[in-house]
């Protein structure tokens, strides 16, 4: 065994740490080229028309608000400033995305003087199985919401929900995934029945598993985490906290890849040495 | 209405439970038992708990998260039926980490059956089966804690694993236990693979039960399984021919 | 005695059976019965909570009456949990009180916990990818060239075709693997299913094929 | 009593140290935060069960309104405590079976669709290499799988499961390197909250 294969982990955590903390603290502003399935969001969301409802599903929980928040952030500034219309939802097993629906949305309403009611709703979050309660919105929107918002305010008394009465009168569907529940659910339930196209985002690791969704046309854009995120701000040109976290994140990567060669040069080292059998 | 628009399904299931139950058959008549190709991952389960009891370190075993209505947890429970068998065998302490209530009550069952089969009925410590919280990373908390703690020789986690699937085999090698780990989770496989020493991948899990038990009924299954498989090629192998000529008719059929 | 492993692989049976049936013959009664048996499971599924608790009870009520190793922590734990659940069952879960130690105790353990990963990721990456053999260093360039790609920076480091070509691994080989790894896994769940319902599996009741 | 934000950020930054020093080892400070995780997490559970399932379920649906056929399912679930009782632990089983045979009939009924859809899906126009390699990689990878043939089995089933094997050690190489992105990811949103809301240095 030589020194390069004996580094404490306590010594490569360090590193990491310090890595990504400077660029965070003092970002040096690298930019960003959207990559191609960005690009395919973008353009899905900016050809609807202006006054569509699009419903944003809030399926994650403040485990995974550090790496989805961001992206949440962009895609409702985007769908404000092409003035469409927002309904939130999220999936049974999230009960805490309607609490992170709530939050963004305020926050950005205030932002681009929207309305509650008029130019958005949240409806909460309803507990059982996916299976149940997406079929069930697809007839009826307000049956499953039991009539109500998160607020516990009567749907009939908000303006927005006077034209939509189901699942199907919306034009898009733009989801924030985290796991299971997800777009799976989507895709199954809404997507196959209705053919609601399906848009939206999830963690760097989710964008493997969606692929073939993809590919099979079922899902009709996905945002890969901070950097999809980012990609999202630089196109609606509006930059956010993905972007300006992008320089920490490719130095964290980067210091990644160095362990890995170093780990293994250390490895070769040894090799060569005749230390130990491979 | 009958059927709607699931006939294809329907068909498919009916056609896969006719073929397994020919099987069964068949091998129960003893004409035919497969031949199953060596599964690495789990030949090692036994390893580990034969090393863990020279060692006089715990056993630990996790189905991960998720209930029933998750199929890996199905399958986790003959796997757990194995390792809780061979820990009562050698008179290895196995301690289960939970995160499904219903499941808890199912994994303290099947361990209970397991030491009283062997004959070590008061060796059953209901103590040992735990609950770790319905949360997922309040489970990787505990189950970190216990993995360093409780100085586990051997770290057994077959069922549905996400996110914290990483945390539990860093601790575990940090912990210095050998460690098998399977999912079908693909994002979760990475982890298993850099972290355990041997990783089930994606069915794997679901032959473990038959593979373990070296029980010829249950061998036929799993020729079963392969001529489902193998059907599967042939349509896809049909369909794609179909299609590059043009035709989509397949395709339509089995949307029926 | 043998009844009583035969009535659990009975009511195995009928219940799979049913759930089957129900899904595929849609005539009145058997969706509305089916939605009976859905709620049925909740319900029953529920009770098990009395065992979680009673679990983790008695294993940390012993720890702190023994004054065992590490009593105090098990103190910690029975405090947290009583307290809150006190809370919870007792106050509104809207409640001012309940939401705080949520967002500020709770969710900071959770959000904590998880980004402990990416140190884990690191020490990983530097012990476990060795170029041991073929498939491992096929895995690591693979893994290495995928990462470059999310870097932003990737195209100036690699001169431009990285980034392409993380995302042809992604868009084909990735999915051809992962469509490959969930049809293998369908099919398994399927086969585990038979033989549960079948009582061919049947850890539970210390069958033999277990 | 007042709910101090200031008070909770702070309590939250400490918390979120007190996990963090288990990367030095595991110490008391983490053993704290993990017994208390624990016993937090199991009550919001168990809150949640109550407050969405066993309240409207036995106060409203059966008090309330009557609903008598819920006994079933409460003796159902009840009879899993026989496990407390060496003597009549058997009739755990009864739950345990009715558990076990509902989930496994929602596979045999749901998972068909999977497959189909899967399958339909793989049905591709042979009209470019990567599709060519697609329609390879699938079979491949699913002929990895097949465990009752040997491997010296026949030529087709042979270089199947070679290609199959190469195909997932790339996409295992896929999926590494996106999970480690998203882990970086994960680790800066949560420094951005220490950073910013707890330390104001951001």
């Amino acid at each position: 065994m030589n020194i390069l294969e004996r580094i404490d982990r306590r010594i490569l955590y360090l590193v990491l740490l310090l890595a990504v903390a400077y660029p965070l603290l003092r970002p040096f502003g690298l930019s960003v080229k959207p990559g191609p399935d960005s690009k395919q969001v973008f353009r899905v969301i900016d050809e609807l028309p202006r006054g569509s409802v699009v419903m944003v599903s809030f399926d994650y929980d403040p485990a995974a608000a550090p790496e989805l928040d961001p992206m949440a952030v962009a895609l409702v500034r985007l769908l404000f400033s092409k003035d469409l219309r927002i309904i939130t939802f999220s999936q049974p097993g999230w009960e805490l995305g309607a609490g992170q629906a709530d939050r963004i949305l305020r926050q950005v309403a205030v932002e681009k003087g929207k309305e509650y009611g008029t130019d958005w709703v949240n409806l909460g979050w309803r507990a059982g199985q996916s299976a149940v309660i997406l079929p069930a919105m697809s007839e009826d929107l307000r049956r499953p919401m039991n009539g109500v918002d998160m607020y516990g305010q009567p749907l009939v008394n908000l303006k927005l929900m006077d034209q939509i009465r189901k699942l199907s009168d919306l034009q898009l569907i733009v989801g924030i995934w985290s796991g299971t529940p997800g777009f799976q659910e989507y895709i199954s339930f809404v997507y196959e029945p209705l053919k609601i196209p399906l848009v939206g985002g999830t963690t760097a690791i989710g964008l493997p598993v969606a692929k073939p969704y993809m590919k099979a046309g079922q899902l009709a854009g996905i945002l890969g985490g901070m950097r999809g995120a980012a990609d999202i701000e630089v196109l609606a040109d509006q930059p956010g906290r993905a972007l300006t976290v992008m320089d920490a994140q490719s130095l964290g990567l980067l210091v990644i890849l160095g362990f890995l060669v170093l780990g293994n040069i250390g490895y070769l080292v040894t090799r060569w040495r005749g230390g130990v059998k491979g | 209405m009958f059927l709607e628009e699931a006939g294809a399904q329907f068909l498919f299931m009916l056609i896969f439970v006719a073929v397994v139950y020919f099987f069964i058959q068949r091998s129960s008549a003893g004409t035919h038992v497969p031949e199953i190709r060596k599964v690495a991952g789990l030949e090692y389960i036994d390893t580990a708990i034969g090393r863990a009891t020279e060692m006089g370190r715990p056993v630990h075993f996790t189905p991960g998260l998720f209930g029933v209505d998750a199929p890996e947890t199905l399958a986790s429970f003959a796997i757990l039926g194995h390792v809780a068998r061979e820990s009562a065998r050698y008179d290895a302490r196995l301690i289960v980490s939970n995160f499904e209530l219903p499941v808890l009550g199912i994994n303290q069952e099947i361990v209970r059956q397991a030491y009283l089969e062997a004959g070590r009925p008061e060796r059953f410590n209901p103590l040992d089966v735990r609950y770790m919280s319905s949360d997922q990373f309040g489970y990787a908390a505990g189950v970190a804690g216990l993995l360093h703690r409780e100085n586990v020789g051997a770290n057994i986690m077959v069922g549905a694993f996400a996110a914290e699937a990483m945390v539990l085999a860093e601790s575990g090698y940090q912990a210095g236990a050998l460690q098998v780990g399977g999912t079908t989770f693909i994002q979760s496989l990475p982890w298993f693979i850099v972290a355990a020493d041997h990783t089930l991948i994606g069915e794997e899990i679901y032959a473990a039960g038959a593979y373990l038990s070296r029980d010829p009924v249950l061998t036929g299954t799993i020729a079963a399984q392969d001529l489902a498989k193998i059907g599967i090629i042939g349509l896809v192998i049909l369909g794609t021919f179909l299609n590059t000529l043009g035709l989509t008719w397949l395709e339509t059929v089995l949307s029926w | 005695m043998q009844w009583r492993k035969k009535l659990p692989i009975l009511i195995t049976l009928a219940a799979g059976i049913f759930v089957v049936v129900s899904r595929f013959v849609k005539i009145e009664p058997l969706p509305t019965l089916s939605g009976t048996l859905d709620e049925w499971f909740l319900v029953s599924a529920a009770f098990a909570f009395v065992i979680g608790m009673a679990n983790l009870t008695r294993l940390h009520l012993l720890k702190v009456r023994s004054r065992g190793k590490d009593w105090p922590y098990s103190l910690v734990l029975l405090v947290c949990l009583y307290g809150y659940l006190t809370l919870g069952l007792t106050v509104s879960v809207q409640g001012p009180a309940y939401e705080w130690v949520y967002r500020n105790i709770l969710g900071a353990l959770q959000g904590a916990m998880f980004s402990l990963l990416a140190f884990f990721t690191a020490s990983a990456a530097y012990r476990a990818f060795r170029i041991r053999s073929a498939e491992a260093t096929v895995l690591m360039i693979t893994a290495a060239v995928v990462m470059v790609g999310n870097i932003p920076l990737g195209e100036s480091i690699a001169g431009g075709n990285i980034p392409g070509l993380a995302q042809w691994i992604l868009d084909v080989p990735n999915t051809a693997g992962a469509r490959g790894i969930l049809l293998g896994a369908a099919v398994g769940a399927l086969a585990t299913s038979v033989r549960i319902l079948l009582g061919l599996e049947r850890a539970h009741l210390g069958g033999p094929g277990a | 009593m007042s709910f101090s934000p200031g008070l909770g950020v702070w309590i939250a930054g400490l918390l979120s140290l007190m996990v963090y020093s288990f990367l030095w080892r595991d110490n008391p400070l983490y053993r704290a935060a993990e017994h208390a995780f624990v016993g937090l997490a199991a009550a919001y559970s168990v809150v949640l069960l109550y407050h969405e399932t066993l309240r409207p379920r036995i106060v409203d649906d059966l008090i309330t309104a009557g609903k008598w056929q819920l006994l079933f399912p409460i003796l159902l679930g009840v009879l899993i405590y026989a496990s407390f009782s060496n003597r009549y632990a058997w009739l755990a089983r009864i739950p345990i079976a009715f558990w076990l045979g509902y989930g496994a009939g929602k596979h045999l009924a749901y998972d068909p669709a999977v497959i189909l859809t899967q399958v339909k899906d793989s049905f591709i126009k042979l009209d470019s290499i990567n599709n060519i390699l697609l329609f390879l990689g699938i079979i491949g990878t699913i002929s990895y799988f097949l465990f009752t043939l040997k491997s010296q089995a026949s030529a087709p089933v042979r270089y199947g499961r070679f290609i199959g094997k190469w195909t997932l050690m790339v996409a295992f190489g896929a999926l590494f390197g996106q999970a480690v992105t998203s882990r970086i990811s994960t680790l800066l949103g949560y420094l951005g909250f220490l950073f910013g809301d707890w330390l104001h240095i951001l």
